[in-house]
């Protein structure tokens, strides 16, 4: 039983994927809290979509595509905060319209290669990719994700509980905002790599939102989604690796498992 | 005819007599190819259409359907002797070289000793490449015909009377134009054969991009043990972890010295291999189609050639 | 550790001379609607008094109030408050407001979310102390609301809510306090004892200005009351 | 000109891709409108990745994807209103969650089969797949989808604009709620063919977004719609024959397209 | 054309002798919350009175016309509408909430929403005809809403809005009317037509349910008062 759990992980690449997926788990998890806190569940599904044509085009100048992902997250994460305060349109079609055409340029400059089979890692992840520089740059995003939340984490949360009382004493809720939107974009681009551009939804959705269940705090909150969101990335790894399934989904199934746990506890507790 | 390979032949064959398009044209992956609406606008005017079969175009018959031709079609495999994906076709060659007594004394001694390590290393190799998964209902059979050119004679054979029936009237021609190919395809067969034996016994494995060197190795004496998808189909996904760590494995276990990639496949996985394994930059092998006129290998004969010297310098 | 404030101190002199609350010609409105909701405001309320905003709903109260709290730009004119322009002094300034934007499925607790209102004093980066703890168990000791410190703000019912931003809106210690109905749902009970802490506010000498249809608050409460109609303010009886 | 515009549809199988295309368009714009508006995007987006495991099941076991596509649809639609009544996560997690859980299935059953040729078409479209049985139910899925809003149009209206009052006249907002989630589902399960699963999105709330920019009217909204998908579809396909694009991609930029016009025109006129 | 109703009719029999209102007992709250808003209610009221309900914020005002109008369960007891239970005779009777859960943004024109005031007559299916447009352009003539007739509902002021709003309930034709706060942001110059406008449908011999914190109906408008406190009912001055 031990050996069946500790197996996988025998293979350097194994645990490099399992290092980098639970440090973006932690990351997305962490995020996570606000983002489904302050409701903005969609726009943390969007971004994950609308990632891909910065890395499709990171992919075809062969550059890394880390920064392919960061660019286009950022550029979405402007973007809809530009078209939604013009109020033309309400903010969650104008999510639905940035997030559909960015991820058919995605789609466009992939059928322009000769197959798509390149961008399946891309679109799905992959555990087979993770290089140490990946790592590294994983690593880094994580303790910038983890000192930027401890630094200004009094502010997000004041900034989310009561954004009219944050502006009054000068804490700049829109600016928190926008903050919290880059810290997203960091942490979706770096679960990108191991469950894929579709999938990273799950982990900064998942595991936040089962925590919050339970959760009296903003801090308990992040601490069970990190938890969460840990045991979710291990536990999806052994599965995948033992019946040969997709990686990505395997993690977002545990994870998604936690929360039908969660729920269930609470249902039945009522 | 369905890949620039098969177009190449009908082209040999048919000369000025014939107006070839090949649909996975030069550089494109015959197997994960898409046909664009406009080829199947075009697929409608066709007279003959030639293909390998045996799952190497798995679009085809869709395309076939949606265009509604009635074009005659020539699958190439057709009475050919095949393998079974990842069948271990050196359990039917225990040794490498069946006529080592008959050889000249200068290469004898070699012979004798390479038979014998040949012999010792089949009971090592695994039984099929991908055991158990990986059998897709599309594949009887391993497509992969073409990279034997004693394959390719019958292969072009069949083209020539295909030509004849179409168009009885330039039936010379065609028969003309084929016999003059043929010589070339053979002369090829036997410099490969001379060139590829400078590879010591030990280091005679082939580990590609997909599983697609079986007839060759079948043809010169290569083990195919397995390869970095584990399927005869650029189609599958990717291998899982535990498949990927069980090729490491292998590479290891046998001193695997170099692993090659198929041009028309992007070399991320096989990239992932040497880095995991602590090999040389994967080497590219032209496998499943012709390149563009200005490339490494615009026809049949020079792909052949390529591979061929790609392998000597990967494993000598 | 030093203070890196939200905002920007109030210009180093503290002009204690300089009146409460200016207004000068205001006319108040919001973005996207054409016409003002009040014009041609003016006043002058000194230090240590306290008045009160009458008027029917949609008057323009809470406008007002907003726009001594900075939430709204002005569209004419000039208000300063404690001599400085609006937004320089906000740690002088303490807000109550009426409509509340708060996302009260937030988890947080009372207690801290009482703690909130000492922010202003913290700035970035600073995390509240223990001097702060205290401060916070003592303003919610005064609004009997110490039992429920533990709970998360929406166990709370509509009242203990109202309390509990009161009890936010004290801890800020300003010396201005702008209050937007602070009985709304606040029951006979608790009124008497927000009625005691109002009392206690003016008797420290801070300045109230309250937006209210109550008179509860008793007869000698407010020095003035102040009504607004059609866009206007007026003095209403004697102070 | 003329010829190059007309040229891709000489074949049947491009008329049937177009006129399938043109109709699961229609569909999409028409309950698109009330999508958009009554900010339910999330939900159309999500929509349009939970059909994966429906379609993979169905293709699995040799089906036609429409009754699995149509399947999950429906158990989306009624997993997120039930979980999302209970109250214990917002709508919105609620539908990141089921969305992450269902599409991360869908990719897990994927990997199961060896090829994943058929899978492209599935979440990208593919203008070869439409047979004549599919042009007929989708012809049919139309014709109920255009029915059922003619007929419930002035409820429909009622329960967006003003639900309580349609509680009060007992004209069952809740229940029209549910009619058009089912819509919503019938819609989508017709644009998947054509746009693929992932693109499905783009045709439910970009024509309506740009449409509703302008628009004074429901009725209006739908006809402008309409006549955006309409465009679009028919500019997607001819620019797909003519430069070898995907067709999904196409089209969804082709609508982008039209909504960056309306867009644009609008914050011009001020 | 059959109307297929949106609801049973009054079960056949008109009962025009039963009282317009009848509370047994009656405990309302809200879901979620245990404690009750308001218990221990009785209350009859004849056809072609009108009554005043007064009471501070969240006395229970709003949630006492939500149980009249079938929003919202009762806990206790039983209420009679026009002598049928709740629920049965919702084209007798109209309702002009104060909170409104409308969506303003929606695409409608004001002569459109208005005649959502007639669909209970409509029915499944039926669309509005000349008649019903008919209807609905008086309706909007009495209240000068005829000039806007074209505007996007989005495109009024508040006044208009709630102008609006009294428009659709009037235009339901019932015979018992649950006004919540009419007055509420409609301004002085509209205030006398609205008044004009209640005054007309009191003279019909409509009756009339309004819960209000102004007295400007003016002194001989209401009936009798009632008075909402801690949860209970009672009357205030004689009627
Ligand atoms: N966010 C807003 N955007 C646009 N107009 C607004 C906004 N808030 C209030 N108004 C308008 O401004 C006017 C004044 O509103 P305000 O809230 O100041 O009234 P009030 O006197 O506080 O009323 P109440 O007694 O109901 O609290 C109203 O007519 C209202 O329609
Ligand atoms: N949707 C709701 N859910 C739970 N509690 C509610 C809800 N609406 C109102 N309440 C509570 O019910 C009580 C009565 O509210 P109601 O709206 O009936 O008061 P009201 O007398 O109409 O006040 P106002 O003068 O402000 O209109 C209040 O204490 C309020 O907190
Ligand atoms: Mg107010
Ligand atoms: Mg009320
Ligand atoms: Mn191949």
């Amino acid at each position: 039983m031990i050996d069946w759990l500790l197996d996988p992980f025998a293979a350097p690449f194994m645990q490099r994927a399992l290092l980098a997926a639970a440090l973006a788990g932690v990351n997305c998890a962490v995020i996570g809290v606000y983002i489904v806190q302050r409701r903005m569940s969609f726009f943390g599904g969007a971004l994950s979509h609308t990632v891909l044509p910065g890395m499709v085009f990171a992919f075809l100048r062969g550059l890394d595509i880390f920064w392919g992902a960061l660019g286009a997250a950022l550029a979405t994460a402007f973007g809809v905060s530009w078209l939604a305060r013009r109020r033309e349109v309400g903010e969650d079609a104008a999510i639905g319209v940035v997030l559909s055409g960015m991820f058919a340029l995605g789609v466009l400059m992939m059928s322009q290669v000769n197959s798509f089979r390149d961008f399946n890692a891309l679109l799905f992840g992959s555990v087979l990719g993770v290089a140490p520089a990946d790592l590294i740059l994983t690593a880094i995003v994580t303790v910038i994700v983890l000192i930027a939340v401890g630094l200004i984490n009094k502010e997000l949360e004041l900034a989310s509980v009561d954004p009219e009382y944050a502006r009054v004493i000068g804490a700049r809720p829109d600016r928190m905002r926008t903050v919290l939107l880059v810290l997203t974009a960091l942490s979706v681009v770096t679960a990108v790599r191991v469950v894929g551009a579709l999938m990273a939804t799950a982990l900064l959705i998942t595991p936040a939102a089962a925590a919050l269940i339970w959760a009296r705090s903003v801090g308990i909150a992040m601490l069970l989604a990190s938890g969460i969101a840990a045991f979710s990335v291990i536990a999806g790894l052994i599965i995948s690796y033992q019946f040969d399934f997709s990686s990505g989904a395997s993690i977002v199934l545990a994870s998604t498992a936690c929360f039908a746990g969660s729920w269930l506890a609470r249902a039945w507790r009522g | 005819a369905s890949n620039g390979i098969a177009a190449d032949w009908v082209r040999q064959v048919g000369g000025n007599q014939v107006q070839v398009a090949s649909f996975a044209d030069s550089g494109a992956d015959p197997h994960h190819f898409e046909p664009s609406p406009r080829q199947i606008n075009e697929l409608a005017k066709a007279d003959l259409i030639v293909a390998f079969g045996e799952g190497l175009e798995p679009w085809l018959n869709e395309a076939i359907v949606a265009s509604g031709t009635s074009a005659r079609k020539l699958i190439l495999t057709d009475g050919l002797d095949l393998l079974e994906p990842g069948e271990a076709f050196w359990v039917d060659r225990p040794l490498l070289y069946p006529d080592a007594a008959n050889k000249p004394p200068c290469c004898k001694e070699d012979a004798l000793v390479a038979n014998e390590i040949w012999t010792s290393m089949i009971p090592q190799m695994p039984k099929s490449a991908n055991d158990g998964h990986g059998h897709d209902h599309d594949h009887g059979y391993d497509p992969h015909v073409w990279l034997d050119p004693q394959m390719a004679v019958l292969m072009i054979l069949s083209i020539n009377n295909a030509l004849n029936e179409l168009d009885p009237i330039h039936a010379a021609y065609f028969d003309k134009r084929r016999e003059k190919y043929l010589d070339e395809i053979i002369t090829l067969d036997e410099w490969a054969e001379a060139r590829l034996g400078e590879i010591p016994t030990r280091r005679r494995l082939l580990i590609n991009y997909h599983d697609n060197l079986r007839y060759f190795g079948r043809r010169y004496g290569f083990f195919t043990p397995t390869s970095i998808l584990g399927s005869v189909s650029t189609e599958s996904p990717d291998p899982s972890a535990r498949d990927f760590n069980r090729l490491l494995k292998l590479i290891s276990r046998f001193g695997v010295p170099a692993v090659f990639v198929d041009s028309t496949a992007n070399p991320r996985l096989a990239e992932q291999v040497v880095r995991e394994a602590g090999l040389p930059t994967p080497f590219v092998l032209y496998t499943g189609n012709v390149t563009a006129a200005d490339g490494r290998a615009p026809d049949y004969l020079s792909l052949m050639r390529g591979n061929v010297e790609t392998i000597v310098t990967a494993l000598r | 550790m030093k203070t890196l404030r939200y905002h920007a101190t109030c210009g180093g002199h503290h002009a204690h001379e300089s009146p409460a609350l200016v207004f000068q010609n205001v006319a108040l409105g919001y973005p996207g609607a054409d016409s003002s909701v009040l014009s041609g405001l003016n006043l002058t309320l000194d230090r240590g008094r306290s008045i009160a905003l009458l008027g029917d709903n949609g008057s323009g109260k809470s406008t007002l109030l907003k726009s001594i709290a900075g939430l709204l730009r002005l569209r004419q004119g000039k208000i300063s408050v404690l001599g400085h322009a609006v937004g320089q002094c906000h740690h002088q300034v303490a807000y109550l407001p009426q409509h509340r934007d708060i996302d009260w499925d937030f988890p947080i607790s009372v207690q801290r979310f009482v703690l909130t209102g000492l922010y202003i004093h913290l700035g970035w980066f600073r995390r509240p102390g223990r001097v702060q703890r205290k401060a916070a168990a003592e303003i919610l000791d005064r609004l009997t609301l110490t039992s429920l410190a533990e709970r998360r703000i929406n166990e709370l019912s509509g009242g203990q809510q109202q309390r509990l931003l009161l009890a936010r809106t004290l801890l800020h210690g300003a010396d201005l306090l702008l209050l937007d109905e602070p009985f709304n749902a606040v029951d006979a009970e608790n009124r008497a004892l927000v009625r005691g802490v109002l009392r206690g506010l003016k008797a420290e000498g801070k300045t109230l200005v309250t937006a209210t249809h109550e008179l509860d608050f008793g007869e000698d409460f407010f020095d003035a009351r102040f009504r607004l109609t059609d866009g206007s303010l007026t003095e209403e009886g004697a102070p």
